[in-house]
């Protein structure tokens, strides 16, 4: 796969020229796309996830929900919708590590967590993750200790993941939104650790 | 169908390329391709699916050397010319040369409503899910030309249901326009081993979603 | 390697183009790359089976959309790079940079003759054969990142034997320089319906060679 | 796979000069490389193929020896050598119809048939052929009778193949050169009857 920033072989003109049919035909309105783009680009995004983690790992009453059904549990902080009506939660510990794909095409959750990157659309990525997660976190610098097994999840339907990282050490003192802010993105597709 | 999308187990790509967070386009015509799409979907003239397939029916090599957003834009293009809403002759000619289709457009002030609300895809079913949890079962093989979504690497294979998640839309059916056909949807978890052989790595395991189609008791 | 060579059952190319007898070349750079492979060859640098990873080893969007000669003169350069033949200065600059190494160089006069003899790929083995014809075996779940012959889609398939060729060049050690590792080839059979599910054809057989490495009794 | 009447991307200068290198180095000889090329276009063919065809159709001795060891059949009328040490000859009957493929590169049978056809090559063909053989059949414009089965060889070692193809009804009276002229590179596949 090209990377996007390469020669976009006309695209930027066969998407205005795609624009302007279907606005003078009546399809679609500019302003809803323009309301499309802002919502993910402001909106909605790794911040909304990282208050779903935050909350888990400071409210138990919480987390059970959310083990128990995440979908409503997300919906609870305000979360949810297009990309993310059936959600899973699923919570790396010290003897197991979830890492989150979709071999098939780009499916990704995205009321917890915005639009894919490019990486995970990649053929890169979604060729490896299945066969070999550990190479492949190894060219995001992880490296899981020996002991720990690797469940990867490949989003083959409308289930979406969301991976609750471990809690680092030394974060007791932390109130929830000190504690948002430490989860990253990556973290919660399971390429990171915190 | 077996196509380039279905990309699990192939090798030769090299490696992964992290991206900081934010990084969500690269170009302009990025951004208004995503929109479109969404925005367009609401005519209602065709399913997921139905664009996921649009997507994977691209010719391999075009597939693997175009960027994502170039496949989307491509099959967009696709779907609305084989669905009536445009013809080849406006998108050769780069504008509207009739009227549109009466159609369901998405009202700009509508746009934060309807993505939050998302379109879930579960149904109900009269039938009792024959697989509970725990339960041992083999995918199926199968190499349908139309849209599935098992992918081939999880073909024949033996696995446990992980969970139970309900009735959902089927793809194989919803792609082409050949109804929801809802049915059982599992989580199957295999031992790396299973997909792989002997040279797995020995704490791997993997979850696919599969439908109750795909799977026989094992 | 799970490369994009692999091409048994993938789907999405398009029909075949049937050609005519004797179109052997398109252009007359693809007379010299085919002439240059056979020729360099004698230098006896690589084998057979590190030429074909060298090729199956382009990256997939590369390999899918170049010629099938183009496929070679990539892999050529690699090869004659990676084993010192060739400096990448050389191959930048489109010209000899220093004098060669003394390697075994095919004479013209000879070529009918060295391309008549060819080179056998059997060898003697002590070992008897574990299968005779007519045996069931079932293929072995392996996917190395290395070379192998055996395709993706007659991997954990059960079949039969129903040819013993003697004992045959490894290519999954040959390719990497780890010696030829000669064993027991044999023909196996499958029947259509073990390889692609209910839906194949009733009356398709496939056979493959497979090396006795790549066989369980079944 | 782009044909190979398309825009070769440089291919025509990188290759001249790398022929240029590799002479200059001393690893070649240009006349060798003449040689090669003029062996295959005009020395080594399918009309080899057609003579050994043809002798099996007329002399069941020979039938024999090649059903027994085809290398040494084929070796008989002076074919052999390169990508055709090892040899196997099937033979088409109203029952079973065989075809040939590489679905991991282009292993063909050159002493018998010459250089494959780009169509041999072509992932479409390498592709399908094993998975949907009256599909390929049909682009060839063949169909075959339904209790016809097919056998597709697909050859992932050294050993080659060589399809006999049915003897065409109405030919009792022609001699084994007359034979050997009706007989294709196609038929001699799989891809085509006679």
């Amino acid at each position: 796969m090209a990377t996007d920033g390469t020669a976009d072989g006309g695209l930027a003109a066969r998407t205005e020229a795609l624009e302007s049919i279907l606005v003078e035909k009546g399809y679609v309105q500019p302003a809803a796309l323009d309301r499309i783009i802002s919502t993910y680009e402001r909106d909605v995004g790794p911040r909304n996830g990282a208050q779903v983690v935050a909350r888990s790992w400071t409210d138990p009453d919480y987390r059970e929900r959310l083990r128990a059904d995440a979908t409503a549990a997300i919906a609870e902080l305000g979360f949810g919708g297009r990309q993310g009506e059936h959600m899973v939660a699923v919570e790396n510990t010290p003897d197991e590590h979830h890492l989150v794909v979709c071999t098939l095409c780009s499916c990704y959750p995205w009321p917890v967590l915005g639009l894919p990157p490019t990486w995970y659309k990649s053929p890169a990525y979604r060729s490896r993750a299945v066969l070999d997660p550990r190479g492949v976190l190894a060219d995001f610098g992880v490296t899981l200790p020996e002991r720990t097994r690797v469940t990867v999840h490949d989003s083959t339907a409308e289930v979406r993941y969301l991976v609750v990282p471990m809690r680092p050490a030394g974060t007791e003192g932390l109130d929830e939104s000190s504690l948002a802010e430490l989860v990253t993105r990556d973290a919660m597709i399971g390429t990171a650790l915190l | 169908m077996n196509g380039a999308a279905d990309l699990g187990g192939m090798m030769g790509f090299g490696p992964v390329a992290p991206e900081s967070d934010g990084e969500y386009f690269h170009a302009e015509w990025e951004r208004r391709i995503l929109a479109l799409t969404l925005a367009v979907g609401a005519a209602g003239r065709w399913s997921i699916d139905a664009s996921r397939h649009a997507r994977e029916s691209l010719p391999p090599g075009v597939y693997l050397t175009s960027s994502y957003y170039a496949i989307w834009a491509t099959a967009l293009e696709r779907l609305l010319v084989e669905h009536g809403l445009v013809g080849a002759d406006e998108l050769a000619a780069g504008r509207s040369l009739r009227p549109g289709e009466p159609v369901p457009v998405l009202d700009a002030a509508r746009v934060p409503a309807v993505l939050a609300a998302g379109s879930p895809y579960d149904r109900p079913v009269a039938a009792p899910a024959s697989f509970g949890v725990g339960d041992r079962v083999r995918t199926r093989v199968i190499h349908p030309s139309g849209h599935t979504r098992l992918p081939r690497y999880a073909r024949g294979k033996a696995g446990v249901v992980a969970r139970v998640h309900g009735a959902h839309v089927l793809p194989d059916s919803s792609a082409h326009g050949a109804g929801e056909a809802p049915q059982w949807l599992y989580s199957v978890r295999f031992d790396g081993r299973e997909l792989w052989g002997e040279g797995a790595d020995a704490g791997l395991a993997v979850t696919i979603e599969a439908w109750e189609g795909y799977l026989d008791p094992a």
